[in-house]
């Protein structure tokens, strides 16, 4: 055990699995000397040399494109995209190719592709850099999409989501690489695709993923005060949600608070409140509610607290679905 | 060899005569196009290139007459079958048998080929059995072989895809420490795409033994090359540091040497070579296409005496290689693979519907498990409905 | 009035645009002396030149990226993608610039852009040529998203689209290209952002767009025999949703089915679920069901049968949502 | 003028030498480098280019001059409010001074440029309000000023993007029958990306009046020149048809003649030009880049000997134009510039919470109008409760 930020914690992951599997190698850009933006790749290009940590020429759709070229011969790429708002020229090449290729060939083609990507805001940068745009890789068949919210899981998952025969979308919590935690580098994970109830509950479940994972648990404490106990699940898997764990807690609960980063039209978010609603429709209490970004471009930084779901907005929602005085129903103007 | 590289010549930068006229550039001109044997049959000496057919004998260049023969007996044999309803869709590569059965004869087992819709002749030189050419064009299954088993990727739709999974894999292939080569074919259409131009990027950044084997058949569907390029196609790749050779792809001689000179380069650790082989596009873009809508008849005529297949008869009936006995095991080797064709087309059933869901994933994605669940709920019950 | 197929409408409706205002251009693939593959565009090079319906290099980023450079000049082209498939390669230029701009510039660089995607299943294509992308642009902050169903909705829309401040993505319903019916072509149309109810009903709320239509009028139709009258809503508009048309129906009958070609995951029928939900919870009898495509790349078209969602799965969940006996609950094995 | 067309030399298709060893071509070597005034500050004559910059006399050097002092300042200026946390980050341009205002001031107020973030000389040339230069590092807005009040867009930070849309104005330009020119500004990292092949490729088949200039500042973030091309970046237009320049981009007086001369093509209804300009980023990427991870000092302290101030400041020295009443006068521009800039970053404001919602579309949006009057609602309820 040994105490590490998430952004550590990801390294030592890719650091173990190419030391583990001499088929892992790194591509990106800044990735080598500078060891990435975010230093999350730092010192393994020097430990692993330039064919294992390959600095590439700045182009993302030439990045995957190139890694999947080399999965055709058994390496298992993983590619880092800078940011969030830079995987998108290389959109054709992960929906189109990556995501279709063992499909379309019946299975003889396996692309054991990791795509890892800094993603979401609040961290005061400038326009692309805050993006969430998970939604369109849970939509696409053919990926799985994870993200993590602490250190230990980013180390696990990493190195999971490297292990997968599959294509992984890996979405990093950026604004939560600085966050500590123990990591054991030796422990037996929770499957892939498996969500954690990060904190039991019997009132509201909350489902959170990724950078709000905290603030879902800081709402859940703060909740306690006003006597309601939260129940916290930390998603892990967007593609594929794993809705049981959710049902279970909802039956309980009867009730359900969604919050994500993303904008809320066609976000995750309506993808839970639809499943879940259709298994567990007479459990409900209330509609679920969601708590996300708006169906805006992501602001500008000095407004980024008025788009980003925090304590107060989910609490909000909390109450809405508790049938106490909320924004929408303030009972003052009843 | 530096006479068959490309030295793209700048325009002048003192021309100011306003609007370019591209219309005589839809049809380039011939003089810098290596040939070796002219569209007569006549042979003609080139040293930088002689040296590198000088194992193509008579012999076996009836062989490979025999493999155009037998490919364009395939296209006619699929485009009936449109006719006949038992295709959905086919993509002929008629007039473009040389610049194909030419390169891809010229690679070794261990090479793969990356390829678009239209290499049907690429993959039968890679030993593709004749039914896993249909399946895609039958609607049967989105791609009809096992890669591995020929050394060729299904055919990437996308136009210009593939040229970067051909730059990855020549990658990996210098980094097994192998001198196998990638090679990757597309179309004058798709050079105007991003990908071919970032793979040109990435095989020289990372100096990767890939060709990039453009065949410039004159048309993207409707669209007349000098849309997409204002000077030839094999004057791009030297600016990215990728070496180019533009051949007269219908000359099976020309484009054999090219690649075969191309994969030297790329085997002894020269890195990336582009080649342009320049071809016609004489039947439609597909048996859906109308090329009435667009197409010259007249520049249509004049490269059908340019004929790939003629040029090698004329030669080899000069030479004395092509008896009556070797035209006669040609023609029914063609009736029998058309046969065997044609049965392998009809006898193509329907996959189960619940393989729908198979190989979506490698591993099992509870998602999708429950939809199949459902779904084989749904299927059986209407069964039981409707018995 | 005259008689038309949806193609020949949309056909009718461009050069409509393109006499009235000679800033209106089309650019594309093929959309020259071919008329496009589809034939939509047929005749309008001839009669409006080269300068005005312009065939482009093969390459839709460079056709969507020089879209957006012409509109900053005030004009307002109208790009063909030629299939669903191929708009990935633009999917940069669509999400990052060509939904931001306006957003971006405080409002001051207006992109009129419309983006005409033949799109859907059902015509027996090879792969790429069936998709249904619309779910990741009506996610997309800064976009708007419709289809039609009709030659009548084909004409106004597309017209309306070209006439709009905002990029348009025009989805047009493929296999329904051939069908016809009158259209009158100074008629005063719905706006562009409503959704129209197709045909009126009191049991079920039934929500389709594009090519589903005219399906779920068969569903309804074939539902009479059953007993049962269902409320058939053309949403034609999928950012925004015309919700409060769905929240109205839905009121009315309780009951919702969804049905799109997309998959289901993060689908837009997951977003009128979840948001139907949210707004008419307490008089909703079942949960609302959706009727979709699997969670797949689009399979080959001899399968395409069982992808895609017809009468008798839209019936089936029919079935459910009133509470009789359907293929997840048969009575007999009960 | 065919001096200044680059003509690539293709690599020789015998050499066999193995990996290419790219490390020599980080620093691209000097020769073909059109340089009209050294680092020294001796001018040199180059009658091709001499022609086109014989309007500038020492007084209007002084003025260029004075513009590049007053942006290096902007952007010490600027690095100073970042680190006192006034700013949330900026990308300095230091050493690329010449390359800016050398082609910005040769643009007519009704050409259009498209840029990338580094720009802010060309924006300052396009006459900027300073306080605009600011909104987007500090946070307050995602662009800064309105470009059709300054002809210029505003920067995309999406590498590449923007070759596009220039390209896309350009052609609008010649549709609209005017002879404005529409610039692209990149870097040397941006020509990896397939956008700006594809705008290349766009513009010269529809000859659109467009000058791509890309900085080649030596590195993009920490990958230097040499992984995105082995061979100099202006070798790549002529094969696209677009004629290339490459120009000491530290030499003002070169950028100017370059771009008076791809303006004057442009305008004539030449169709694009590629100009690069080869110069150094001597600052960091940007405030949060720490290049001691990946420069080589001793390269920038060569390159810190080619400074395109110090080599004016050295000429109108030699030519006494630079009085000490002269530099007075810019010292005290500077001044008054630098203490404005400040003030005017300190007072931005941050925007109204509710103006998240505005100018997303242009029309009214249902959707977004209910998210609107829901957070409004909230943010009046949470006011109320905290009251
Ligand atoms: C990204 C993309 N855009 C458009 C298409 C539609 N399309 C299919 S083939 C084709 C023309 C391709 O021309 P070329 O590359 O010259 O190949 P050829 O068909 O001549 O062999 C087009 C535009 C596609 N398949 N993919
Ligand atoms: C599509 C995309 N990918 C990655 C980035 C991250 N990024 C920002 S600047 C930069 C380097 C750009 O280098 P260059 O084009 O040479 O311009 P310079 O910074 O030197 O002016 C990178 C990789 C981005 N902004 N956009
Ligand atoms: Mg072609
Ligand atoms: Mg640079």
């Amino acid at each position: 055990m040994s105490e590490l930020t998430l952004s550590k914690a990801i390294g030592a992951g890719l650091r173990r699995s190419l030391e583990e599997n001499d088929h892992v190698l790194l591509m990106g850009e800044d990735i080598g000397a500078l060891g990435g933006v975010f230093r999350v790749t730092d010192g393994l290009k020097n430990d692993f040399g330039p064919e294992r940590v390959m600095d590439t020429p700045l182009a993302e759709a030439g990045i995957v494109g190139t890694a999947i070229g080399m999965a055709f011969r058994g390496y298992r790429p993983v590619v880092e995209i800078q940011f969030d708002g830079f995987i998108y020229p290389a959109f054709d090449q992960i929906v189109a190719q990556l995501a279709k290729l063992h499909a379309r060939t019946g299975g003889k083609v396996r692309v054991p592709l990791t795509i890892r990507v800094p993603y979401g805001g609040g961290i005061g940068a400038v326009e692309h850099h805050s993006e969430s745009p998970e939604a369109y890789f849970a939509h696409t068949a053919g990926l799985r999409v994870v993200t993590c919210s602490n250190p230990q899981d980013a180390y696990s998952m990493i190195r999971q989501a490297i292990d997968s025969d599959d294509p992984v979308i890996f979405f990093e919590p950026k604004r939560r690489y600085w966050v500590k935690g123990e990591v054991d580098l030796d422990a037996v994970p929770l499957p892939l695709g498996k969500a954690r109830v990060a904190l039991e509950g019997t009132d509201v479940t909350l489902v959170a993923y990724g950078p709000l994972v905290a603030t879902a648990l800081d709402a859940a404490a703060a909740a306690v005060d006003d006597g309601l106990s939260i129940e916290v699940i930390d998603l892990r898997s967007l593609s594929p949600i794993d809705f049981d764990t959710v049902e279970a807690s909802v039956r309980k609960t009867g009730r359900l608070v969604i919050t994500h980063e993303a904008a809320q039209s066609g976000g995750l978010g309506a993808e839970i409140a639809a499943s879940i609603t259709d298994r567990c429709f007479f459990s409900l209490e209330a509609a679920p509610a969601r708590v996300t970004g708006f169906d805006i471009p992501y602001p500008p930084s000095r407004l980024e607290e008025h788009f980003l779901p925090d304590l107060d907005r989910i609490l909000d929602a909390v109450d809405r679905v508790m049938g106490r005085e909320n924004s929408l129903t303030p009972w003052g103007a009843s | 060899m530096r006479t068959s590289v490309s030295e793209p010549e700048s325009p002048d930068l003192t021309d100011k005569s306003g609007v370019v006229d591209k219309s005589d550039l839809v049809t380039i001109p011939n003089e810098d196009l290596v040939q070796l044997l002219s569209p007569e049959g006549v042979r003609s000496d080139q040293p930088d290139y002689d040296s590198w057919i000088e194992d193509i004998t008579s012999d076996r260049l009836v062989s490979l007459y025999e493999d155009m023969v037998i490919v364009r007996r395939i296209d006619v044999e699929a485009t009936a079958l449109q006719r006949q309803g038992e295709l959905a869709l086919w993509a002929p590569l008629l007039g473009q048998e040389a610049a194909q059965i030419g390169s891809a004869r010229a690679l070794r087992k261990d090479d793969f080929a990356f390829s678009s819709y239209r290499e049907n002749a690429v993959a039968y030189c890679r030993g593709v059995k004749l039914v896993d050419l249909l399946r895609v064009w039958r609607g049967t299954a989105n791609s009809g072989w096992n890669p591995y088993e020929i050394g060729m990727a299904t055919p990437a739709v996308i136009i210009g895809a593939q040229t970067l999974h051909a730059t990855g894999y020549a990658i990996a292939c210098k980094k097994d420490g192998v001198d196998s080569v990638a090679i990757a074919y597309f179309g004058d259409g798709a050079t105007s795409q991003g990908d071919p131009n970032e793979a040109m990027i990435f095989a020289a950044s990372f100096n990767a033994p890939v060709i990039f084997f453009c065949q410039n058949n004159q048309w993207a569907i409707s669209e007349p090359v000098g849309l997409q390029a204002v000077r030839s196609i094999a004057d791009r790749a030297p600016g990215f540091g990728v070496p180019s050779m533009r051949v007269d792809g219908n000359d099976i001689l020309a484009v054999t040497a090219a690649t075969r000179i191309a994969l030297d380069r790329a085997r002894s650790g020269g890195g990336p070579t582009f080649i342009e082989a320049v071809t016609y596009r004489m039947g439609p873009h597909t048996t859906s296409d109308d090329p009435s809508r667009y197409e010259d008849r007249a520049e249509h005529e004049e490269w059908a005496m340019k004929d790939p297949i003629l040029r090698v008869e004329r030669y080899l009936e000069t030479e004395g290689a092509l008896t009556p006995e070797v035209r006669a095991a040609i023609a029914a080797k063609s009736d029998a693979v058309a046969a065997e064709f044609r049965s392998a087309c009809v006898e193509l059933e329907n996959p189960e519907p619940l393989s729908v869901f198979d190989n979506i994933y490698a591993e099992p994605h509870t998602g999708l498990d429950r939809q199949k669940r459902d779904y084989a709920a749904y299927l059986s019950y209407i069964e039981g409905e409707t018995r």
